[in-house]
């Protein structure tokens, strides 16, 4: 599985992934008149169809990209808190990806200069899953994962 | 249940500490234990509402429920206690064919399932036992919990004899007929379980490709 | 248990693997407590707060009046630490009090609204907000740092007291569930979440301090009154009625066996 | 109309933290009603944060952030009493703008 998604992370064009980004105003940080929304990343049902539709291109397993605040384990599915923080130069921007999720594109930040590269928020998630933390920097794409378990809580009912 | 000298010894010293307290309110006024214990049933009637398949009889007590709940956090005195064990065993409907072993993969899908005679529920949606509620049984379910004991390789540990399907099968049929005042509900005899998916329970403590044995 | 155990090596192959399985929880545990703290950095309950705090000076009902004279029991309009002193008893009512009954009298005495609208949203859904979870999110975060002071010199509040024990013992439903099934006893946990035995001291302190709280699993701000009601849900009964006898009296019992610890809601909860 | 938002910004060194709370449902579309009908989609699309008009964050969002939306960084610069304004955007078209001052 992890060889087939790291494949499938390499495949996606870089040409196809640059136009997308600038569709979706990840190369124009900073000009919030032009708020748009990447439909199609956003509307990917799996993870593999979400980094072809929005690229990843030829991103590469980056250790510059840390999971912070983020717990192996979730008590409850409906509040998961992830932290990422790049020091990967340049980074102009972070999306967060749920594997397993109906949807997987979570979220897309973009970093101005002047802006930390490290935001935090919480997400649903469905079930157990990997997490990928995907970043933009000075034109190239890295990403880190990390699995995190959802744990059914309370009463159970 | 077996509760731990420490657990009897704190429950005594809150009794001390209320009876203390009532002595220097003046308990010359206070209402005795009787005079409270029927009030608190009449607001109690008053304050419950029937919502869905809760009717208000279900705060009607049967012996066993009053009286554990008078002893409840007190040992309960061993007369009661035989009187409580061999009532609630005479109430056991044992398997006519002696089969007391089902399918351990359904009897997972139970132990997991958490819903069933709430008020919230659907009165025909599922209905399980909540078994990792307060037990560990297979050791893939990080998410158990600990007010019953672990029954991680029940029937490994104990052998794969009738005798102790049988047992495991009474057992969660009506557990106050083997420990009185358990925490334990009756599956069998309230009516929560059927009597497969009491053998499907079963199962998953004894059969031996069960992972509760693994 | 009543079936013996049969030679050693069983038992030393079952002492290894419970060894293991306390690892493999403890560190789940280990987990599940950087998850609650990685959620303690930003509590939606402030928005209930801030929404409460608002509608609290709003006029409103068939009086059009706000709620900033309402007698929280430390006199009209005192909201800063009255939270920690409740329940108690209220002379002008002749009844003990809860935060939510005492504030369903004030909206029923001040605002003039009737008594069936005033109990008739208690908790918000998916649909509607509840206004009386906004109030008591507000009036709750007003006594944050307050030591739990409930007083039992009233021969009312005594007996509150003493049924609320009774009741917190009172085992029924189809599943033979009392409070004290669950909160009777230390260190217990349902699944992975840990019990709080409520019939002692520190238990029923961490508990009754830490409520209201933003449940994360329902996206919503919970008051006590929720609290109870949910757990007779959980135990298989009826429902209980919002700002009963009962839950007052229930209410009573667990906030008197928190005094002396500081309060510290609303918190944030799984 | 959206309920405010609640708005942490504060000076950390030569830095600003700037940390949200927004009421919102976040509904996912993915859910059904007691009816069985599914509840159609309802979530914040898109957030921008500025300090002094000039934007230090913006976000595209889909479903999978939770509900009353959380979200926290840190920009540099910023000095106590600058504006900080928070907009969000969502499937409905809905709007919700507010301001506070750097503490």
């Amino acid at each position: 599985m992890q060889n087939m998604r790291r494949k499938v992370l390499k495949a996606g064009g870089g040409v196809a992934l640059y136009a997308l980004l600038v569709a979706a105003g990840w190369l124009k940080p900073g000009d919030a008149a032009a708020q748009s929304w990447n439909k199609s990343a956003f509307e990917a049902k799996t993870l593999d169809e979400a980094l072809k539709v929005f690229g990843g291109g030829s991103s590469a397993q980056s250790k510059d990209i840390v999971f912070v605040s983020t717990p192996d384990i979730a008590e409850n599915g409906a509040v998961v808190p992830i932290g990422i923080t790049s020091s990967i130069p340049k980074t102009e921007a972070i999306a967060i990806l749920i594997e397993k999720n109906p949807n997987p594109l979570a979220a897309i930040f973009e970093i101005p200069p002047g802006t930390e590269p490290a935001i935090g928020t919480r997400v649903k998630m469905a079930q157990t899953s990997n997490v990928y933390a995907l970043v933009k920097a000075d034109g190239k794409y890295y990403v880190a994962s990390k699995e995190i378990k959802v744990t059914l809580g309370g009463c159970g009912g | 249940m077996q509760r731990l000298p420490i657990a009897r010894i704190a429950a005594a010293g809150a009794t001390v500490a209320a009876a203390v307290l009532a002595t220097i309110l003046g308990c010359a006024t206070a209402p005795s234990d009787d005079d409270i214990n029927a009030k608190a049933a009449a607001v109690l009637r008053a304050s419950f509402k029937e919502q869905g398949q809760a009717k208000l009889d279900r705060l009607a007590q049967d012996d066993t429920q009053k009286t554990c709940s008078q002893y409840s956090g007190k040992a309960v005195p061993k007369d009661a206690a035989e009187r409580i064990e061999k009532a609630n065993l005479a109430s056991i409907k044992w398997p006519a064919d002696g089969n007391y072993l089902g399918d351990w993969k359904n009897g997972e899908r139970i132990a997991q399932e958490g819903r069933g005679m709430q008020y919230s529920d659907d009165p025909k949606g599922p209905v399980g036992a909540n078994c990792y509620a307060c037990h560990r049984l297979s050791p893939q379910e990080l998410s158990f919990g600990t007010i019953g004991p672990s029954l991680y390789q029940f029937g490994k540990v104990r052998g794969y004899t009738d005798e102790v399907r049988k047992y495991a099968y009474g057992k969660i049929y009506n557990a106050e007929a083997y420990s009185a005042c358990t925490n334990m509900p009756r599956f069998g005899h309230s009516g929560i379980l059927s009597q497969q998916q009491i053998r499907d329970v079963v199962a998953l403590l004894m059969d031996p490709e069960s992972p509760v044995n693994k | 248990m009543r079936i013996h155990r049969r030679g050693a090596l069983p038992v030393l192959a079952l002492s290894v693997m419970v060894a293991a399985a306390a690892l493999a929880q403890g560190n789940a545990v280990d987990e599940i407590a950087k998850y609650r703290a990685a959620l303690q950095d930003g509590n939606p309950a402030e928005l209930w707060e801030a929404r409460g705090a608002d509608l609290w000076k709003q006029k409103r009902g068939p009086k059009n009046a706000s709620l900033e004279q309402c007698d929280l029991g430390l006199g009209p309009g005192v909201v800063k630490g009255a939270y920690a002193q409740l329940p108690r008893y209220f002379s002008d009512a002749d009844r003990v009090m809860d935060l939510e009954s005492r504030l369903v009298w004030c909206m029923v005495t001040l605002q003039g609204f009737s008594q069936a609208d005033a109990v008739k949203r208690p908790f918000g859904g998916p649909d509607q907000k509840s206004d009386m979870e906004a109030y008591v999110a507000y009036v709750t975060s007003e006594s944050r740092g307050a030591r739990m002071n409930v007083s039992l010199d009233h021969p009312k509040e005594r007996e509150a007291y003493r049924l609320g024990e009774k009741m917190f013992h009172f085992r029924g439903g189809t599943h033979d569930f009392a409070c004290a099934t669950c909160h009777g006893e230390d260190a217990k946990r349902i699944r992975l979440q840990d019990l709080p035995n409520l019939t002692q001291t520190a238990g029923a302190q961490k508990a009754y301090t830490t409520w209201p709280a933003y449940r994360v699993s329902q996206g919503e701000l919970r008051s006590f009154q929720w609290r109870l009601n949910d757990c007779f849900r959980q135990q298989r009964f009826p429902e209980l009625i919002f700002t009963s006898d009962a839950s007052i009296a229930l209410t009573m019992f667990l906030a008197r066996n928190a005094n002396g610890a500081v309060f510290d809601a609303p918190a944030i909860k799984r | 109309m959206p309920d405010p938002m609640k708005i942490r910004a504060t000076v950390v060194g030569d830095s600003t933290e700037v940390r949200v709370l927004m009421s919102h449902e976040m509904e996912t579309g993915q859910r059904k009603d007691a009816q069985g009908n599914v509840i159609p989609a309802w979530f914040i699309q898109n957030v921008v944060v500025a300090h002094k008009g000039r934007p230090v964050l913006n976000a595209q969002w889909g479903t999978a952030i939770a509900k009353n939306p959380f979200l926290s960084f840190k920009f540099k610069g910023g000095a106590k009493g600058d504006k900080i304004e928070i907009t969000w955007v969502d499937n409905r078209g809905e709007k919700r703008t507010d301001e506070t001052a750097i503490g």
